[in-house]
């Protein structure tokens, strides 16, 4: 291997974060061009089944995890709350955040139609999302974005980017209807209450 | 045993569906979903005993779900109070017509759905493949002399920091709690008494004088008593007067309260 | 390379301290013996000149550097100034450090309530916190205490002797016992509350 890729190497073992292309290239000083050359000789190193280790894309940049046949024995080691031990609630304030980011708790419990304290509580102390400024509205709310540590959590080789488009999980048209005329059935049913 | 009553929920269904309500929205989603509930006819009373019997059951109760929980059932008591008092809402309300509230209703149930399957979909990516990563720096790696500016940071700050963690955290203050406190099982113990005495009263005349909430606690009782088959409610019309008349045997178990 | 070699080389690439045989044996679920030999065929893989990684014994055990030939590329890499402000659980973790001395994650996490590892680590990134060496308790956790960067970022010139006083708390100067014990009080208060 050559001096640029073992430069690479170390670089991405010792960040803490995922680097991008033009980051190693600044701090190894080399163009971008031979850097990405390094990379395709490190990930074809740094694969399943041939190492221990995995340099993947992720976050829009690359880092090393552990492979899938390590992964639990280090997940022992990192004990770290793991994305399985997620809630339902965690989860879906997570995706309003992810796409909506930077939202605000107020905007949150608006689209959940439930406080979303505690869930964003939570995820905060789990690292996956942070406070990123306040907001323009009245009262000025935190306002809080998704993480790398999100990114790397959930795989997203290019950050928020690699989320599927939100009309991706729209109803489809059929069932908007059904849901109209459900809806309607219930407020029928409470007219015929009163 | 209980008379049969079509509107009834099934409990086990119920006890099904505990496990994947998770808020209001959720929830009112699955009662549109599911056309054959009526929401007045849920037994919430019976939905907190199922609740708290799997968490008997289950040996351990998770403070985060039983918040949720909380929060739901609040959320279910707040719909069904609005339900059985359909008029007052639209002297407060801000003007909406029913088509526009449904409408409205309608637009965040869809947006609500989407942000579901989007945590879904996360969920699965989270599923897939576990990952695992060192976060922060390598324990070898060479330890950062970075440029600072000095004295950027206001030392007090720390001060401050350690003081949050100094502070005992506040008593919990139940105040408002007790005095919002609104006992179904008053009502129920008042209307067995009046009905022991008498055949019939009329419900305006059962609550005259007293708050919304305790209206609600009333109107909760009867429908209990009804349910038990105690008595029997009759309306001429619609925004009459209800009258509540006393069916059968008198009730064996006075002690079974809700709420 | 056997599995057991790619699960102990995926372990020291993942800890944030280094790995004793014992531990790794533990994670691993394997003899002693077996990860010493695992251990030695790594070695013989990581090393100078061959690798951008080193694998090197030191005194708690086992962990990775970067190698000599990557040292200057490194550098600029763990001095890159920083450029996000201290996050409210970076500030109490801070402050634990900087009030009590030498303290360890557990003790951190302890007193805070929550997990202190991403904000230990993000202050170790930023040279705010080391290690100073193992504690006392069982598992002898590492100790982290702040380092001379801190003092001069908070302009501490009289090192931790000048940090604010804690009297408004009716707590002495430099009693870091009567300290960490209302510490360990009050967060065992709040745990009581859930």
């Amino acid at each position: 291997m050559s001096e640029l890729t073992h430069t690479v190497e170390a670089l991405l073992f010792v960040a803490s974060e995922p680097l991008s292309v033009a980051e190693i290239a600044t701090l190894a000083e080399a163009p971008p061009a031979r850097v990405e050359r390094a990379l395709d000789a490190l990930r074809d190193h740094y694969c399943e089944e041939r190492s221990g280790v995995v340099l993947e894309r992720v976050a829009g940049g690359y880092g090393f995890r552990a492979s899938r046949e390590t992964a639990a024995a280090c997940a022992r080691l990192v004990n770290r709350p793991s994305s399985r031990g997620l809630s339902q609630a965690a989860l879906e304030t997570l995706a309003i955040v992810a796409y909506l980011g930077p939202a605000s708790r107020p905007e949150i419990a608006r689209i959940r139609g439930v406080a979303a304290d505690s869930a964003v509580a939570g995820l905060l102390e789990r690292g996956l999302i942070e406070e990123s400024g306040r907001g323009e509205t009245p009262g000025q709310p935190v306002l809080y974005s998704t993480t790398v540590l999100f990114e790397r959590m959930f795989g997203l080789e290019e950050g928020l980017e690699s989320l599927p488009s939100l009309a991706e999980f729209d109803l489809p048209e059929a069932d908007h209807e059904a849901l109209r005329a459900r809806l309607h059935l219930v407020a029928d049913a409470r007219a015929g209450q009163g | 045993m209980r008379p049969y009553n079509p509107g009834f929920v099934n409990l086990t269904q119920l006890d099904l569906d505990l496990e994947v309500f998770q808020g209001p929205f959720d929830l009112l989603l699955a009662l549109v979903m599911r056309e054959e509930i009526e929401l007045a006819e849920v037994p919430i009373a019976e939905i907190v005993v199922a609740y708290v019997e799997r968490a008997y059951d289950d040996g351990e109760l998770d403070l985060e779900s039983a918040s949720e929980f909380l929060v739901l059932i609040a959320a279910l008591l707040e719909i069904k109070v609005r339900m059985l008092f359909p008029g007052e809402e639209d002297e407060e309300g801000d003007g909406m017509t029913a088509e526009e509230a449904e409408a409205e209703l309608l637009a965040r149930l869809l947006e609500y759905k989407r942000y579901v399957a989007a945590a879904a979909w996360l969920s699965g990516r989270a599923a897939a493949e576990p990952r695992v990563f060192r976060v922060g720096p390598a324990p070898l790696a060479p330890r950062p002399q970075p440029v600072v500016d000095e004295f950027s940071e206001d030392p007090w700050q720390l001060q401050t920091a350690v003081g949050r963690l100094l502070r005992p955290p506040p008593e919990i203050d139940l105040s408002a709690v007790r005095r919002r406190l609104v006992p179904v099982s008053e009502f129920l113990a008042r209307f067995r008494a009046v009905l022991r005495e008498r055949r019939a009263f009329t419900f305006d005349e059962a609550v005259a004088g007293l708050d919304r909430l305790s209206h609600a606690a009333a109107f909760l009782a009867i429908l209990e008593m009804w349910k038990q088959g105690e008595v029997q409610a009759e309306q001429g019309e619609v925004f009459g007067p209800i009258r509540i008349a006393r069916r059968g045997r008198a009730p064996a178990e006075e002690e079974r309260a809700i709420a």
